[in-house]
């Protein structure tokens, strides 16, 4: 489905994403983890369009899409969420999720000053559905709320809340679990697995949380210094000596030492 | 406490949390339950209505925050925690600002604790990844040598081996005495470590225990740990 | 008859603006005459003269429009003296004055555009179009045989319609422009134009502007560069404060400025000096024949109103009849209340041409020894 | 209290203001007052279209109403024969050719790869192009000015009717701010900010230097009006006569019998735009807007074409100040292009949407018509300001002359004691985003 | 010979005055670039600031030289600046107590507090037109030139002349002092570094101790002192007059903007842009090349890249050619 080749983001003279190959096939949950600064976000944003490469393509479905603009992207089914959450702040929960999908007829000026009747309808629908979401991510109490003032874990359910909103292939989520509550993880964790199931979406989920990802992915890619390091199931990548040495770790080391 | 942001409804509704010394605390519960807004209060940045803030037997309620960190608390946010136009040296650099003594010891720690942070001195800190800024926000807290430190999620989105690392050092600071208060949302390896732990919902004490405690709480277990 | 009864007048200057440090002075002239003829009695029987100060800003045509409106509507004056600049006399001539039959009596818009305006016979000025100002000054070089020059003018409607007429006369009598260079008032620096004009070369700089504005900026930057030792001054150049600021270093250059010479302007500058006011100011002189010509000219029309004094300014500014200087209003007064006909002489000779506007002379002076020295009236 | 209350408390205010002005100064400055802040009030939801909606930071306002008043000219005036036979023919040649360089350039550095050859070619284009613009272009445009440059010396307009200067000056600026918007809406807030005021201050300055085309500094005076003339009226007997029977003089009646045309004429603008404004804003196109002002980053990545809205909202706003722009120029009678200050024109504008209340359409009309009221009426009272402080000194006081000499200079400051005030009583402007 | 000619010809109206003009700018962009920095908002009564500073430096000098103190070949005004500068941190530090501490506290957008430095700079307007009127006031003594254009020639016998004038020599030195110590000040001291820490993130300043009203005070103090040295230098320079001061808030923000706002050594930089391309592309190369050239190439024209009415056109063309390529400004400024 994703095809991304040899691809470099440097700032400046940090090599961020230095020749990243992968694939992520269709209809699967992709991990993607690795240590932090491995470039992970960068190669992210780099696909989703939101920064150009230094070099390498990136290829949907065996089209380049290679430094389309992000619009163009979300117009051909791709979607991303933000590690650091990107709510519109100053508006309401609700209207979070009802901006998302494309092409409503009240975005045309034109229409919106003749075509009441239709846009009302379509609002009705589009209200209807982000309530479901909302219903879904359980902040339907805080729909009225001005989106900025949501907690920290709030901001992220919403995020992945506006994935929801529309039809994708593709969806990259990058930490949604960072702050999130550990059972609301987990029913997100169902969400995926049941869009990835009904919908066909496939995902690429970057994560820390090994449980989390040993429950969703396969397979899981593990990136470092900028390119892949390794790619296998999660029996295989928690087994891979150099993924422990540079991203797993061996445990608490202080763990008996403490008081309880 | 009972407070809330400005003019808006309480969030808080009667929290009751305590620390001593050289004890881990960890709040956990659901998002949106006020641990954030808790820790802020209890660092004066919002307004508490009633219930008071005591600090070593002193109550603190009219300090200014930076009044307070002069009486030795340090703080991490969970959002907005460095300084981005900032090199990361200088960012540790201010986490000592009111530090009369040289700080070079502490910085080396810091460097000893998070490597990564030592090479990227120099850079800027917004430039740095995302796991990379929470090491450098714990590491400007740490640098305040506070008697209190207080963690709004520490661990959010940073790899499980600088968490295992993170987490040891905090075992390690409150062995040194200093108080530990954290908000975690990995809640088992927190509450593992904690000496005390408070599980808060919609702005109020659902349960308190020790970490174990809570830990063994199949309630606890199921509703705010995942199973 | 008429006792007590307020007459009142509007003054529109700019106050704030670019030439807010000339209008005070040029107020205050204008008030003198009014209060010279409340002194004498009052007009048409005891009528006082009340002066309304407003705010033209000399940019800002809708301000000064506004300014002019609230005047006219609900100060109720009956006449204007002002405005100042041309610009913003133009605005309020067409957009309040005509509509509302308001006379106004200019004492210092000099744009040759304003000859033609239309009017309806409701506008006069004092001073003289630049149309002449330029033949004046074309002249002053050629009788000095200066045959090429440089010219700065500020830019606005005066500055670049007097250098329109400036070159066309001077090209006209075989004269070269080598440069001619706007500047802008108020601006920070000058070096850029002192520059271009310096390159261009010529044997004198003619510099088109006001004097505490641009126009002093540019040359006292030609000065300090040494790019031009000697100037030539348009009127708006004219002030005290010039050759004291600049004092040896102007020695020689010349200049022309409106002017006129006789008992009527030195009468004047007696009264100033009395009424603490500067005589030598720019457009004093013309303000106060402003006010003086509005008042005698109702006093002819025997009503204090606009139509009245429309249609006899004219009468009243020209011969025939008794000449009348200042401080000679009550004399006019009492000629004209007696069925007598006046020709106003007042601070500037006033004479009124064509569209009603001063045929004007002009003073050709040399500055010596830090002071203005009279070569010529032209 | 209510938002429906206060929004019709405020407006009522300006009301009582405008109101009063009439009965206690006179319907004319009334009126006059009303007309400049319709005026204002447009222009004021142009800005807030820009800013309230989505967060571009338009400080070259200024320009984009100059061309509004450029645009009257070249719709309304007479042609100006001679200038034309003089060169009228040339200087559109020239501009063509220069324009076609340009093009070719652009061309050029899309088509031809990085490298020597495409900037040789680039440079030749620009030289030669340059070239023969200015070959073609300076005698002609002295040939135009020398033609009676003290009334005319430029090339005039088409003569005709004014009312359709309007939308021309709207489509002028739209088209301005369409190569403005192409070039410069990659900058972010300030940066943007300063390069629309440098971008409008090039506007003015070419109006005020290219004599050929408004006659630049020189003005052009009389310009034809949508309405009779007062003094037509005067001299016609039925309109006395009707005045007469509402009990007015001729004079007055004629004047705001001309006001109140204008009124009625912008209102109606007003009130179009308005509606329009407001039905947009509460459409899911409004909601668009507010997102990407919110987060450009995330509007990007929830599929929403960020660069192309602004394009489209810069044009628009800016459409909106071209016209209010136009119809500013014809209510005044004449282009003045020396006037055009960025304070005046650029930061009053800005005043008005701030302390009005940015993001909410009413609050831009509310501080259109409110700062407009207090920038005409603050003058006279400063004035009355000091004759209160001054009235216990003894006449002939020195401090009591130099206060009443700086009168003047009250205006500015009382004004900016108002607005500060104002501020204070409601940062977010008087009738704030919802 | 004419080599040497044409190069004092250029230094004489190109590169003195372009210098002098340049570090004028600078200085007056380092306070406005300060204060967006640290305060985050583009202050308008910058230029009012300079005005009100000079002119109480103005009036002390007056007294000074009442007095029969003067400093020599020196302005008497160095002696009054002191003064000027505290007055003015003064006015500066009430007016944040009254007008901008308010909307600090309510965390008002940056652009309200744009609004409300426009209504201080109404109000500042006015004041100092009330204390000292709107006239032109002259208050430079000592001697008028470091070297002067005839003395020049006759120095050197070239048939150009060079001038230097004192209050040129003393702005240049100025400038690059007071960049080097606030350069020094920001980045090498506690309090310098606190400060930057402020602007980046107010909560998290707090949080570390930092004390903002502190932080905020000697923002405004610097500014002040910023503010008045560069007012009081261009009024000896040139004169000072209330309405010129306003007129210089365009260029002063136009410099900080090309440097990038925010970041001091973009506010130099930004000033000697702005300063050389007014004076440079306006510039009549007709007589540099009279000299160069031989005589029967000497050129007709002005040799004249734009005529000067497009003087300020041009600044404003290169501000803009210059975003376009570095959106943030030379500097990387910020933008919030
Ligand atoms: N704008 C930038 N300028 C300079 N360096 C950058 C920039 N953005 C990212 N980097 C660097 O690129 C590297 C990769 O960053 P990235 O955010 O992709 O890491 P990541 O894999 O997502 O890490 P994490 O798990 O911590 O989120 C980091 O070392 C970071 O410092
Ligand atoms: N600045 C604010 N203004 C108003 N309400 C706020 C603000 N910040 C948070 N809230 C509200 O307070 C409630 C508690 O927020 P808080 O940030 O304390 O949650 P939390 O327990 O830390 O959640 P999380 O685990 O997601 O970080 C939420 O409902 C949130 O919407
Ligand atoms: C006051 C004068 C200097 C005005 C000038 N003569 C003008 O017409 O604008
Ligand atoms: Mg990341
Ligand atoms: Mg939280």
């Amino acid at each position: 489905m994703i095809r991304v080749e040899n691809l470099h983001r440097h700032f400046g003279g940090f090599r961020a994403v230095d020749g990243a190959t992968l694939e992520i096939a269709k209809g699967s949950i992709t991990g993607l983890v690795g240590p932090n600064g491995a470039g992970k976000s960068t190669l992210f944003n780099v696909i989703a369009g939101a920064l150009p490469p230094t070099s390498g393509k990136v290829y949907l479905d065996g089209e380049d899409i290679t430094g389309l603009p992000p619009h163009e992207l979300f117009a051909k089914g791709l979607l991303r969420t933000f590690q650091i959450a990107h709510e519109f702040s100053s508006m309401t929960v609700r209207e979070n999720l009802m901006m998302v999908p494309p092409a409503q007829t009240g975005e045309n000026l034109w229409n919106s000053w003749f075509q009441r009747g239709k846009i009302a309808r379509e609002e009705e629908a589009l209200r209807r559905k982000a309530d479901e979401v909302l219903e879904f991510l359980t902040i339907t109490h805080v729909a009225d709320e001005k989106a900025g003032n949501l907690s920290g874990g709030q901001k992220k359910l919403l995020e992945l809340g506006r994935t929801m909103m529309v039809d994708a292939k593709i969806v990259f989520l990058d930490e949604v679990g960072a702050g999130v509550n550990r059972t609301l993880l987990n029913t997100i964790g169902d969400a995926i697995i049941r869009l990835n199931q009904e919908k066909g979406y496939t995902f690429c989920v970057i994560e820390h949380d090994m449980d989390f990802i040993g429950r969703l992915c396969d397979p899981v890619i593990v990136m470092a210094e900028g390119k892949k390091l390794a790619e296998g199931t999660i029996e295989e990548i928690k087994s891979n000596e150099q993924v422990i040495e540079a991203y797993l770790g061996t445990g608490l080391k202080n763990k008996d030492q403490v008081g309880v | 406490m009972v407070g809330g942001y400005g003019r808006g409804p309480d969030i808080l509704h009667g929290v009751t949390i305590e620390v001593d010394r050289g004890e881990i605390a960890v709040i956990v519960g659901p998002n949106g339950a006020g641990k954030s807004t808790a820790m802020k209060a209890v660092f004066g940045m919002l307004n508490v209505h009633s219930g008071s803030v005591m600090f070593d037997g002193e109550d603190i309620r009219t300090l200014t925050p930076q009044a307070r960190v002069a009486k030795g608390m340090g703080f991490v946010p969970q959002t907005h925690n460095i300084f981005t136009s900032m090199s990361v040296e200088d960012n540790l650099e201010m986490g000592a600002f009111l530090r009369k003594d040289d700080f070079a010891d502490t910085m080396e720690q810091v460097y000893d604790l998070f490597p990564i942070l030592k090479e990227k001195r120099n850079q800027h800190a917004g430039e740095l990844s995302g796991g990379q800024r929470q090491q450098v926000a714990v590491g400007r807290a740490l640098m305040t040598q506070p008697k209190l430190l207080m963690l709004d999620e520490p661990t959010a989105g940073v790899s499980p081996i600088v968490m295992d690392e993170l987490f040891d050092r905090i075992i390690e600071v409150a062995r040194t005495g200093i108080s530990i208060l954290m908000v975690e949302q990995n809640a088992r390896q927190a509450l593992e470590i904690a000496d005390k732990g408070y599980v808060l919902v919609q702005g109020a004490n659902a349960h308190t225990g020790t970490g174990k405690e809570l830990l063994a709480d199949p309630q606890v277990r199921k509703s705010f740990l995942g199973g | 008859e008429g006792h007590g009864e307020t007459v009142k007048m509007g003054v529109i200057l700019g106050f704030t603006g670019p030439i807010e440090s000339l209008t005070p002075a040029m107020a205050d002239s204008a008030e003198l005459a009014m209060k010279e003829i409340n002194d004498a009695g009052g007009l048409l029987g005891g009528k006082m003269l009340e002066a309304v100060r407003a705010d033209s800003t000399c940019v800002d045509a809708a301000g000064a429009t506004a300014a002019a409106e609230r005047l006219i509507t609900s100060d109720g004056v009956a006449a204007i003296m002002g405005a100042d600049c041309s610009g913003v006399t133009g605005a309020i001539l067409t957009n309040v004055a005509v509509p509302n039959g308001i006379v106004m009596v200019s004492p210092s818009a000099t744009s040759p555009g304003l000859s033609t305006v239309e009017d309806n016979g409701l506008f006069f000025r004092t001073a003289p179009s630049d149309a002449r100002q330029g033949v004046v000054l074309s002249d002053i070089l050629m009788d000095k045989d200066i045959k090429e020059v440089a010219v700065t003018y500020t830019n606005n409607d005066y500055g670049k319609g007097l250098s329109d007429s400036f070159i066309a006369a001077y090209e006209e009598a075989g004269g070269t422009v080598t440069i001619n260079a706007p500047h802008e008032d108020g601006k920070a620096d000058y070096s850029a134009e002192v520059g271009a004009l310096a390159s261009a070369g010529g044997d004198v700089l003619v510099v088109l502007g006001y004097t505490d504005q641009g126009g002093r900026g540019v040359i006292q930057g030609a000065l300090d560069t040494g790019a031009f030792d000697t100037f030539m001054l348009g009127d708006g150049m004219y002030g005290d404060q010039l050759v004291a600021d600049l004092g040896d270093d102007m020695e020689g250059s010349f200049g022309a400025v409106p002017w006129s010479e006789g008992e009527g302007t030195t009468a004047f500058a007696a009264m100033a000096v009395d009424a603490d006011i500067n005589p030598e100011g720019a457009y004093t002189r013309e303000s106060y024949d402003a006010a003086a010509l509005i008042a005698l000219a109702m006093a002819a029309g025997g009503e204090a109103t606009s139509a009245a004094a429309a249609s006899k300014l004219l009468e009243v500014a020209n011969a025939p009849g008794e000449p009348i200087l200042p401080g000679e209003l009550g004399k006019a007064l009492e000629i004209l209340a007696n069925g007598g006909d006046i020709d106003y002489v007042g601070a500037t000779n006033v004479e009124l041409i064509g569209p009603g506007e001063a045929a004007g002379t002009y003073r050709e002076y040399v500055i010596t020894g830090s002071a203005y020295e009279t070569e010529n009236i032209r | 209290m209510n938002d429906t209350v206060k929004t019709t408390a405020l407006f009522g205010l300006v009301a009582v203001l405008i109101l009063g002005t009439g009965f206690f100064q006179s319907w004319n400055s009334a009126l006059g007052i009303l007309n400049m802040g319709l005026i204002s009030a447009i222009m004021a939801m142009g800005v807030n279209l820009q800013w309230g909606f989505a967060g571009l930071f338009n400080v070259g306002i200024m320009g984009f109403v100059g061309l509004g008043g450029l645009a009257t000219v070249l719709v309304s005036m007479p042609p100006v024969p001679a200038a034309w036979a003089a060169g009228g023919v040339n200087i559109w040649v020239a501009l063509l050719v220069g324009a076609l360089s340009l093009a070719a350039v652009i061309l050029v550095r899309s088509r031809l790869p990085q490298g020597n050859l495409r900037a040789v070619v680039t440079w030749v284009l620009l030289i030669a192009g340059f070239a023969i613009y200015r070959s073609l272009f300076d005698p002609a445009r002295d040939a135009i000015e020398k033609v009676n440059p003290a009334l005319e010396g430029y090339l005039g307009g088409l003569g005709l009717p004014v009312l359709l200067a309007w939308p021309v000056g709207g489509l002028l600026a739209a088209g301005a701010a369409w190569i403005i918007g192409k070039t410069a809406l990659g900058l972010r807030s300030d940066y943007l900010a300063i390069a629309t005021l440098g971008i409008a201050e090039i506007i003015i300055a070419i109006m005020k230097n290219e004599d050929w085309l408004a006659r630049g500094v020189k003005n052009v005076n009389g310009l034809p009006r949508p309405l009779p003339y007062e003094i037509d009226l005067q001299a016609d007997p039925s309109f006395v006569e009707k005045a007469a029977s509402f009990g007015l003089d001729p004079v007055t009646a004629s004047t705001l019998y001309v006001k109140l045309g204008y009124s009625v004429l912008f209102t109606i603008v007003l009130l179009i735009i308005l509606f329009l404004m407001q039905r947009s804003l509460h459409s899911p196109w409004g909601r668009m807007m507010r997102a990407i002002r919110d987060n450009e980053d995330a509007a990007r990545a929830m599929g929403k074409n960020v660069t192309r809205r602004h394009l489209q909202i810069f044009i628009l706003g800016s459409a909106i100040c071209g016209l209010a722009g136009a119809m500013m120029t014809t209510l005044d009678g004449q282009l003045t292009p020396g006037t055009y200050q960025p304070l005046r024109y650029t930061f009053l504008i800005w005043v008005m949407v701030i302390v009005g209340g940015s993001g909410n359409n009413l609050g831009a009309v509310l501080g259109g018509f409110l700062i407009w009221f207090l920038w005409v009426q603050v003058e006279p009272f400063g004035r009355w300001l000091m004759e209160l402080v001054t009235a216990g000194m003894e006449p002939g006081n020195a401090l009591r002359e130099h206060l009443l000499a700086s009168a003047a200079h009250m205006r500015l400051l009382t004004m900016g004691l108002v607005m500060l005030v104002m501020l204070r009583f409601s940062p977010r402007g008087l009738l704030p985003e919802k | 010979m004419d080599i040497l000619n044409t190069l004092v010809l250029l230094a004489n109206f190109v590169f003195v005055p372009a210098i002098a003009y340049g570090s004028q700018l600078a200085l007056g962009a380092l306070g406005v670039t300060l204060i967006y920095g640290i305060l985050r908002f583009s202050n308008f009564a910058h230029g009012d600031t300079m005005a009100f500073g000079t002119m109480v430096t103005v009036l002390v000098t007056w007294l000074l030289q009442s007095w029969g103190v003067s400093l020599g070949p020196l302005p008497t005004a160095l002696l009054a600046l002191p003064f000027g500068i505290a007055v003015t941190a003064a006015l500066v530090l009430w007016t944040d107590r009254v007008v901008y501490k308010f909307y600090r506290k309510q965390k008002a957008k940056p652009v309200i507090l744009v609004i409300v430095s426009m209504g201080v700079m109404f109000v500042m307007n006015g004041l100092v037109r009330f204390i000292i009127g709107p006239d032109d006031q002259r208050f430079a003594d000592g001697e008028r030139f470091i070297i002067g254009a005839r003395d020049f020639k006759k120095m050197t016998g070239l048939d150009e002349g060079l001038a230097i004038k004192t209050s040129q020599g003393l702005t240049v030195v100025t400038a690059v002092l007071v960049v080097a110590a606030l350069f020094w000040f920001l980045n090498h001291t506690r309090t310098g570094k606190s400060m930057r820490a402020y602007s980046d993130n107010e909560d998290l300043a707090l949080l570390s101790g930092i004390n903002p009203e502190r932080v905020v005070a000697v923002t405004w103090i610097l500014v002040a002192a910023l503010a008045t040295v560069a007012g009081v230098l261009y009024g000896l320079d040139k004169s000072f007059k209330p309405f010129t001061y306003f007129q210089l808030l365009l260029p002063i923000f136009a410099s900080a903007i090309v440097g990038g706002l925010g970041s001091p050594l973009g506010a130099i930089a930004g000033g000697f842009v702005i300063a050389f391309s007014e004076v440079t592309i306006t510039y009549a190369w007709k007589k540099a090349a009279g000299y160069i050239l031989p005589e029967s190439l000497a050129p007709d024209g002005l040799l004249q890249l734009l005529a000067v009415d497009y003087k300020f056109a041009v600044s404003f063309v290169i501000l803009v050619v210059v975003l376009l390529f570095k959106p943030t400004g030379l500097f990387k400024g910020k933008s919030v």
